[in-house]
């Protein structure tokens, strides 16, 4: 199935983006996270009819694509993922809010359709943030980061363990699947009959893995705990970043940048 | 039911985010309480799984559509809701940061809503009571359809609570739970159905996969429900909070801290370049009434422009840059 | 009946754009043919079989099976003749029992339920596997899946079968019987093996690939027999045409003891 | 140094109650031996592997690896000294890359980085796949895996290494790199396969196993010459020695096509 088989194309993809070099893939991990979060957190919180301010974000993204390599191209594939949700609510206000804003060449702005739009940019500047992260910043470091803010060690393992059986997972359901489709060569999704008996043998199979799995890292010693490797080592450049752009947020979220660009050319 | 970034302010978010790390510290405690280690990578694997298993489509009968497994309550019947949990935590936070599904700040929103309720509420209140008393393929049909379109139920309703008291979307509280609910539970019982028939499946062939969490997990419906009240008081408490106030969030808590109820930072840096404006004003003096929202307004996109050509600027020469750069790597 | 049933003409493919695995692939099967299909790990036998059933569907050039051409849309009817043994036969199997696997395909296509328990039965006979039936695919030994795989691909009733290692993990016993089953099928076969012997007694031509193209396509026993062209494409002579001097095969490497 | 480094004696084993899979299991192995253990599918040669390094207890009898009596207490121990190669590698390798996949072992017996390091090199230079260390286990292929599932077990350096069907899955090429890898490598081996031209290569002795019983144990000459011993217990001559002539093990089968 094409979704699969897509899905295991975009983990690879990702895995090869992420273990590149540049400049932004060298930063810590932690510093990473926590400027992404930032990023997350001040671009949501610009109140909704505050267009050109939330524009100035767009600062963080282009840098980082620019700085690190990374192809912009890629990331308007995953904006299409929780894009259509986001899109469908904001082209709902101006049907729910037709409070007038303000005339523009005769044109009446509601406050419904500044919050849409708003509504809109965030939705794209929040997902290039993410996928800044993830594709600057393999899985492992970021787990190593997770650990770092006192995670508890479970949860970290589970999600490394998850990420990498992943693609073997996905592998044999599309497998499976495609075994299935070529002996019902007219059906588009699994027939109800055999619900459970197809992801049934699914389950066993990954249950065998488990097994095998935990067989194969209980013979070279492991107790319970992943140890991370290559840990990254914090450099002073990793401190500048961070700086630099929790400066630069609070600058374009607390002053009217745009306001002031444009007022030097408006009166 | 992913929810987005963009549909939540910063002060849902977090408060979405607390609930669901205090959950989540619960369940690894309890979860390392009759650790075994093999148990571990089990539960790895089984959220491989079940992220695996989401992507199969299933073909509907009678429709042209197909569903999906509702992940929670088959791995709460196969690991036990604590484990359950975690290994939901860890799908929900790859389908976030790989493939875009959910974003970072929406995570504590989404643990909340596809792990939470389908994990102790779905698990603990209704698969458990029906299934303690012996299996049957009825019974588990009853549960896992039970379990699945009342946890989707509960999904959905936060789902539009939160987008509500975040204030970002204009939609109408009412008219947003009108739309989710119906369609829900739809969802709910496919998935529900399409759960059972995998469970039904294990329990006729390798019953031992269900029955080993059983006798692990002393059931106490009394304990589940203080539990939950408690962390129902305590999420209900942080989201009225925020709803009360300005739904801008961050707004509102510096308001809170600096004890003003506006920030006017950028005032003295207006004062400061006024005389540069003065100076410097190529643009007609445009006239929009009084009104000062659509004066800020009309700067402000002219503003936006000149920031956009700066970055479309300023990539192009990183490009110039960069492939200078490989250059000078290709000729060395 | 036309008489070439498979034909394949400037097949070229790549999984992602960079990298083109088969390169210009051009191959007609005629309806006695039993092909082995050889080469190193990697030269993209499998993806070969896969594009041949319509699995892999980005390719240039031209696949035609029993006279249509394979698009997506004709897919469908496509698979109706094409019978595939995947390379780890585990996952083939989905059905909570082995006769509930075999008959599947033809419940499927719609046949009633006395021809489908016609076919089951016909299928089970054909590899000697009636004990199997009520049997659970996961309780099954690795060559039993085996040969549970190929029954429900023969109740399909295919023109052509293509299999991928099929005697991987089967004892000399179970890989002897899999090959006098295959001897005795007659349909069109593609058999991509490192199993050399095999290949020498099941099939009757033989093609070898090298880096995604076709190198040698000709009688089975030319090919095998022929040393240096095995030899400069990672292969071997079928070891029962090495004879003892098979050992002789000496490491390159100077035999010393290495101590960790 | 003890003279006999693996002791086995009267190993009982059942994985349910009910059937009985390993039957009085007796042998010894000494220092310098390479054991090839063959027998039909489902004998019972993994599970004795998976006894012998302990993933298995619910024995009856004794096993010894290098005067160290196998119970729960001294499992840490004894798994140090043994090294085990799964028949499917996939599994095996669970790191991001090859590199800290042979890490794995090392760090956690607690050795510092640059001793760690110094194994991980090692155990790359001496399979020579320096090449893969920074690849990603699920872009390699079937061979490859393989060998790095190998450098894995020699990062541990253990005194024995345990290998099922190391050669499934490899082409000639590969095959025979592994056989040269295995006769370099002076530790004790034991290596269940149904290969037996791989066995006739690689090892000095044979065991052969049939329902759970050792039928035969001794110099791998002797065994694998002796046709009736291995066709009375579901095996073949290793192609090398059946010559030509095993394309006339035709078919019981009259070789009639069939139609379907
Ligand atoms: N899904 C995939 N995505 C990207 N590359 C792939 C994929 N599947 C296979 N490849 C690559 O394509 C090439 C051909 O693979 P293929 O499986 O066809 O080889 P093969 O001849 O069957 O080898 P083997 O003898 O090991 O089975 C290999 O280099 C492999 O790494
Ligand atoms: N986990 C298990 N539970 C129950 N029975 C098992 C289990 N694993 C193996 N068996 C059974 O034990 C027997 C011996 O299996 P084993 O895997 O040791 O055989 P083998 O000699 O390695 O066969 P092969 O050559 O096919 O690999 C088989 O009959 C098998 O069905
Ligand atoms: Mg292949
Ligand atoms: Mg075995």
């Amino acid at each position: 199935m094409g979704k699969l088989s897509d899905a295991i194309y975009e983990v690879h993809y990702m895995d090869t983006i992420a273990g590149i070099d540049s400049p932004i893939h060298r930063v810590h991990p932690l510093v990473k996270l926590i400027v992404t979060v930032a990023y997350i957190w001040f671009t949501v919180s610009f109140n909704k009819y505050d267009v050109t301010g939330l524009i100035t974000m767009v600062v963080y993204p282009v840098a980082l694509f620019s700085l690190s390599g990374i192809s912009f191209g890629h990331s308007i594939k995953k904006l299409r993922v929780i894009l259509p949700f986001v899109i469908l609510m904001g082209i709902l206000n101006p049907f729910f809010n037709r409070e007038p804003l303000f005339l523009l060449y005769g044109i009446t702005i509601t406050e419904g359709m500044v919050s849409g739009l708003t509504l809109l940019i965030k939705g794209i500047l929040t997902v290039l943030g993410g996928y800044l992260l993830i594709s600057t910043t393999r899985i492992e470091a970021i787990c190593y980061a997770l650990n770092l803010l006192r995670v508890p060690e479970i949860l970290v393992t589970q999600i490394l363990l998850t990420y990498r059986y992943i693609t073997v997972l996905l592998s044999e359901a599309n497998h499976i699947f495609e075994a299935y489709s070529l002996r019902a060569p007219s059906q588009k999704g699994i027939h109800y009959k055999v619900w459970g008996s197809l992801i049934g043998q699914l389950l066993f199979r990954s249950i065998d893995r488990a097994t095998g799995l935990y067989d194969a890292m209980v013979l070279r010693g492991y107790n319970g705990n992943f140890r991370h490797s290559q840990l990254p080592k914090a450099r002073w450049q990793d401190s500048a970043y961070l700086l630099v752009w929790m400066a630069a947020f609070a600058v374009l979220r607390y002053t009217s940048l745009t306001a002031l660009i444009g007022s030097l050319f408006v009166r | 039911m992913h929810m987005a970034d963009a549909l939540l302010s910063p002060a849902v978010g977090g408060a979405m985010y607390a609930a669901s790390a205090v959950t989540a510290i619960y369940s690894v405690k309890k979860v390392k309480e009759d650790f075994s280690p093999k148990k571990v990578p089990v539960m790895g694997v089984m959220g491989a799984f079940v992220f695996a298993a989401q992507m199969i489509n299933f073909s509907i009968p009678g429709t042209g559509s197909s569903g999906h497994i509702c992940g929670g309550i088959l791995l709460a019947a196969l690991l036990g809701p604590y484990a359950a949990f975690l290994s939901m935590i860890a799908i929900l936070l790859i389908q976030c940061l790989l493939f875009a599904d959910g974003g970072i700040l929406a995570l504590g929103c989404n643990i909340w809503n596809m792990a939470f309720y389908a994990c102790f509420f779905g698990y603990f209140c209704l698969y458990k009571p029906i299934i303690k008393n012996g299996m049957s393929r009825a019974k588990i049909v009853l549960a896992s359809v039970l379990g699945c379109v009342l946890s989707l139920q509960l999904g959905a309703f936060s789902v539009a609570l939160e987008t509500t008291i975040s204030g970002i979307s204009e939609l109408p509280f009412s008219v947003f739970v009108a739309a989710m609910q119906p369609i829900h539970l739809a969802i709910g019982t496919i998935e529900g159905l399409i759960t059972a028939a995998v469970l039904i499946f294990v329990f006729e062939t390798r019953p031992e996969l269900l029955n080993a969490e059983a006798t692990e997990n002393k059931f106490s419906l009394k304990k589940v429900l203080v539990i939950m009240g408690i962390v129902v008081v305590l999420v209900g408490g942080a989201l009225s909070l925020v709803a009360s106030s300005n739904p801008d969030g961050l707004e509102w808590s510096i308001g809170q801290v600096t004890g003003k109820d506006e920030l006017d930072t950028d005032v003295s840096v207006h004062a400061a370049l006024a005389d540069v404006q003065e100076k410097t004003a190529v643009l007609p003096d445009y006239s929009f009434g009084n009104d000062n929202i659509a004066g800020t307004s009309f700067s402000g996109i002219v503003g936006s422009g000149l920031v956009a050509g700066l970055c479309i600027l300023l990539a192009v020469i990183f490009g110039v840059y960069k492939k200078k750069k490989k250059a000078d790597v290709e000729k060395t | 009946m036309s008489h070439h049933h498979i034909i394949c003409s400037n097949v070229s493919f790549s999984y992602d754009k960079s990298f083109e695995i088969l390169h210009e692939i051009s191959f007609t099967a005629g309806h006695d043919d039993a092909i082995g299909l050889i080469g190193a790990n990697g030269v993209g036998k499998s993806t070969l079989l896969r594009i041949l059933v319509g699995l892999e569907m980005e390719f240039t050039g031209e696949v035609s099976i029993g006279e249509i051409k394979v698009t997506k849309k004709t897919l469908p009817r496509v698979r109706e003749k094409i019978g595939y043994v995947f390379q780890d036969s585990e996952n083939q199997l989905f059905m909570p029992t082995v006769y509930e696997d075999i008959a599947f395909a033809p419940r499927n296509y719609g046949l009633d339920s006395d021809q489908v328990e016609e076919r089951v039965r016909h299928a089970l006979d054909l590899i000697d596997i009636d004990y199997l039936k009520n049997k659970q695919p996961y309780k099954m030994s690795g060559g039993e899946k085996k040969l549970a795989a190929i029954a429900t691909i023969l109740a399909m009733t295919p023109d052509v079968i293509l299999m991928d290692e099929p005697t991987i993990a089967l004892d000399p016993r179970n890989r002897r019987r899999l090959i006098n089953i295959l001897n005795n099928l007659d349909h069109i076969k593609i058999i991509a093996s490192h199993d050399l012997d095999m290949v020498l007694e099941t099939c009757n031509r033989v093609i070898l690939m090298s880096e995604g193209k076709i190198i040698a396509d000709g009688e089975t026993r030319e090919i095998l027999t022929n040393r240096e062209l095995l030899e400069a494409n990672g292969l071997e002579l079928p070891f029962c045409l090495q004879g003892e001097t098979g050992v002789s095969y000496k490491p390159s490497v100077p035999h010393t003891h290495i101590h960790l």
